[in-house]
């Protein structure tokens, strides 16, 4: 359903210690967010884009299916940053070009940031590492089992899709939305019957609250550490020099 | 969508959602310390949401985009429920499907996940007590929660980027202009749609 | 005679699921094709791929011989003459009763209300369940709503029926009344396809075989020839039907003659083996 | 001797699904007992109460002679001697990972970590998947997520497994693997019961069977017996196995034995029905 969790799953970097990956994505989206896009967000872009593909190897053609949708929605966001609406009508804004640019350039470099993360490190160790920071514990497991859930329904869902394309229920705009009503209204009880069933796997597994599991988790690696650091504090240095 | 709001406005919003989001939390861990079992219902209403969303919807002018979900989260499962199950909503959001973004959070769960579906519980709750058939109150609850969650995202907008020389008004219009034609369409069919799943429900 | 077939079918889903590679398969007009392969060999995605659900990345799909688009009137004319059936019945059935679930699909053809009616009558009809019309979906059995499944995509009178899985999870008697069902639908003209992990089923049903594993069909033909063909039923991970292996042990060893048909129910093996074993008796005594 | 039992089980649901009427089932220490009934008798309904997640109307279920309790202490010390496996493996995964998955039993039962390390590591061993470890639950095949969940269960170290339809939807390969699984499990000591409508799998697997209909069981005793009894199956809606008709035609006619052992895998059914047709040729021919 998610070509971005399969990559998250399979990548090169799956196992390495969740610190690094989040250190280095964070990082860097907040210093492009910090810093002045010019020259910070195109080098933390570079940086965040190799890391992705040539480190933890993820297939381009992913990283370029997923990347497409927001360089859209910034290309049309963009073009109404540069205009301004005037008294003689809609005309280009003084400095809107420049405005335009900066606030692409910054997305951007946040978006590659993103999908690093995103592509080499599945949702699930991101949930169990703000529970470490002190996300409340029910949440988290709501989080786990939201994830869990997602995948369950999404393959209902798609499967309910073909089944009402397979008997005409998308020819026409009208007969398309009764459909969709359609679906929902049968998979929203479907949801809570599974959710209901699950209670019920679970107890009989022990279940009386608590949702603890034993995981694996890769130790940080110090030098890598070190590395990721010193990076971040080079285009840190650079966006204080530009500042 | 990631990055697209400066720094301090990012921040802002997280500001203004975490109220809401906490309260929420707070409300939840109450029913969960008494019933754990809800926490399966709960999980399953949230990934619900997000399947919905997910699904394309067919628009008046032929167009398609996704429902909020919005709506018929909030008359479903209440809006203080929906503050944490839309932020959880988002958070996947962004991390499986690339859509919206981590520091733009804060903006998004405030017009999604809290604006959105005070607006259609509230106009729902109205509705219902102005004595308003069902399904033109579920229709103007979702209808209305649909177009008050992107015009918050407009004023969100306009606010980060006033127009040069009308101001946050003038852009305010600007981005609402864009968002208008296509948003209002599709509104109108979130609304219809909303009201054949609550009607279907009611069947079964 | 050629009704539907694939060119070249190529198809790799982004999230990693059974992919297609270079796949040909012909759907003969009037036969019951078996598509038999194990478990996540890509059964399901062939079958989105036969009603346009799925679009293949290379190679084609031709309907009477000719390609077919994907232009939304050209989907909705393919949809009208291949019918599809998918494993789970709950993901199909969206209306609160049976005559209204089933009447899904011929009103979303355009029919008129009587029409509807009397296709959704004869759809029950010939699934033997025309006593469930008025039944609430949700309260179905697992054997009833696969019927009431089937029945949907009969009532719009398709050429070609694609089934998916279609009698697995059913018990013995849920099994026996699918097959008389579908038997009558066969008699009644429709060609049949269904893909399935069940040799078994595939010996007592299919007309032709077609052998499928990773992504390919391996060996498509007759059913008795393909299913008999040790190298490429253990190359799908298969094993040959046990009534057939019976079957042709027993014109090996001359209990049943060249010509003589192979026995394809279990009654019509157990009686062919009580016979050849109380004529061997009765030898053995005279 | 007697490990499990009920007496007198007697249960409707609400809505009018498969009830239990006035049921009395024994399970043996030790032993393979398959409940065997068509789809919708109450299968599942009865392996809910046989851990205490389902409650009884009237009648009772007993551990090792003595009624259990309700409670929520009794309901732990239950459920950690009576494992249950459900049918849809997506009904009790929920953990990112499969070995996280396992380990949530024996959290459950507050062993240490790294007891809990050892038993998922064995659980894992003993269904033939210590490859999948790290694998995440959402990417496994169907045929993999059965053998997670079962491991689930094991990693308990359970007295007892219940298991409901083990390997239904399976394709030959998997079924086979989990057979495979099962049979160690049991020889390792496990008593196993589960549920199912598939006679061949019952007589290939039970050592006991509880023939099932209506909410009661109908006859209970050795797998041979109680299959070979037309009339108790055919009150089941079930057939014999067709394996064991074979057995018992090649006993009457003479072909087996009295004593000799009922071939039980389709393999060795093949073999005696080739052997007896080739003594049976040469006879003739001397």
């Amino acid at each position: 359903m998610s070509p971005v969790d399969r990559a998250a799953h399979l990548n090169r970097w799956r196992s390495r210690s969740l610190a690094e990956k989040s250190v280095l994505a964070f990082g860097m989206m907040a210093f492009a967010l910090v810093f002045p896009p010019f020259p910070v967000a195109p080098v933390v872009a570079v940086v965040m884009t190799a890391a992705t593909l040539l480190g933890a190897r993820v297939s381009p053609r992913t990283w370029l299916a997923c990347v497409a949708a927001p360089v859209g929605f910034l290309l049309v966001g963009s073009l109404s940053l540069a205009l301004q609406v005037g008294d003689g009508g809609i005309g280009l804004a003084p400095d809107g070009l420049a405005t335009a640019a900066g606030t692409t350039a910054r997305a951007l470099a946040c978006v590659t940031a993103l999908l690093f993360l995103a592509l080499t490190t599945p949702a699930t160790d991101l949930v169990a590492g703000a529970r470490r920071l002190g996300l409340p514990g029910e949440i988290a497991e709501i989080a786990l089992l939201t994830y869990r859930f997602l995948f369950l329904f999404g393959a209902t869902a798609l499967a309910m899709d073909a089944a009402q394309a397979a008997r005409l229920g998308h020819a026409g705009a009208g007969r398309r939305l009764r459909s969709l009503g359609l679906l929902i209204a049968n998979l929203l009880p479907r949801s809570l019957y599974r959710a209901r069933r699950l209670e019920v796997g679970l107890a009989a597994r022990g279940w009386t609250g608590e949702m603890r599991v034993l995981s694996r988790r890769t130790p940080v690696s110090r030098p890598v550490l070190a590395l990721i650091v010193a990076i971040e504090a080079g285009v840190a240095g650079l966006g204080l020099w530009a500042r | 969508m990631e990055g697209y709001l400066p720094v301090g406005h990012a921040a802002g919003w997280f500001a203004v959602s975490a109220p809401f989001v906490i309260a929420g939390a707070v409300r939840m861990r109450r029913i969960l310390r008494d019933e754990p079992q809800t926490k399966m219902m709960l999980a399953a209403a949230g990934a619900f949401t997000f399947v919905m969303s997910a699904l394309k919807i067919p628009s008046v002018t032929g167009s398609c985009s996704h429902p909020t979900g919005t709506g018929l989260g909030a008359i479903l499962f209440g809006p203080a429920v929906m503050a944490v199950l839309g932020t959880i909503v988002l958070v996947f959001q962004a991390l499986l499907l690339a859509h919206g973004g981590l520091t733009t959070l804060g903006a998004n769960v405030f017009s999604m996940a809290i604006v959105g579906p005070w607006v259609s519980w509230s106009v729902w709750r109205l509705a219902r007590r102005l004595g308003l058939g069902a399904s033109v109150a579920v229709f103007c609850a979702a209808m209305l929660g649909d177009l008050s969650t992107y015009l918050t995202t407009s004023v969100q907008l306009a606010i980060a980027y006033p127009d040069a020389s009308s101001g946050v008004l003038g852009a305010v219009a600007k981005f609402g202009g864009i968002f208008a034609v296509t948003q209002i369409p599709l509104a109108i069919a979130e609304g219809l749609l909303t009201v054949v799943v609550i009607n279907a429900l009611e069947a079964s | 005679m050629t009704l539907l077939e694939t060119q070249g079918l190529t198809y790799a889903y982004q999230d990693g699921g059974p992919a297609l590679s270079d796949l040909d398969l012909v759907v003969r007009r009037g036969r019951r094709l078996a598509i038999l392969g194990p478990n996540g060999a890509g059964k399901t995605t062939l079958l989105l791929h036969l009603n346009g659900t799925l679009r293949p990345q290379r190679g084609r799909v031709l309907l009477d011989g000719a390609p077919v688009g994907y232009a939304r009137a050209d989907l909705t004319a393919w949809r009208r003459r291949v019918g599809l059936v998918l494993q789970d019945a709950d993901d199909q059935l969206f209306a609160a009763s049976v005559e209204e679930d089933v009447s899904f699909g011929p009103l979303n053809l355009g029919l008129a209300d009587d029409a509807v009616r009397r296709r959704v009558a004869d759809a029950l009809q010939v699934m033997g369940i025309a006593d469930l019309a008025e039944r609430a979906t949700h309260l179905l059995s697992f054997g009833q709503k696969k019927r009431v499944a089937i029945a949907g995509a009969v009532a719009m009178r398709p050429e070609v029926l694609l089934l998916d899985e279609p009698t697995s999870g059913l018990d013995r008697a849920g099994r026996d009344g699918l097959l008389a069902a579908l038997q009558a639908l066969h008699a009644a003209g429709a060609t049949l396809v269904f893909a399935t992990h069940d040799v078994d089923l595939a010996y007592r049903l299919a007309d032709d075989v077609a052998l499928f594993a990773d992504g390919k069909v391996l060996r498509q033909g007759p059913a008795e020839a393909v299913l008999a063909d040790r190298a490429a039923t253990a190359a799908a991970g298969l094993e040959p039907p046990f009534l057939l292996s019976l079957g042709l042990t027993a014109r090996a060893a001359g209990v049943l003659g060249a010509t003589d048909p192979l026995p394809k129910t279990r009654e019509a093996a157990l009686a062919l083996v009580e016979r050849s074993w109380r004529k061997g008796a009765s030898g053995s005594t005279e």
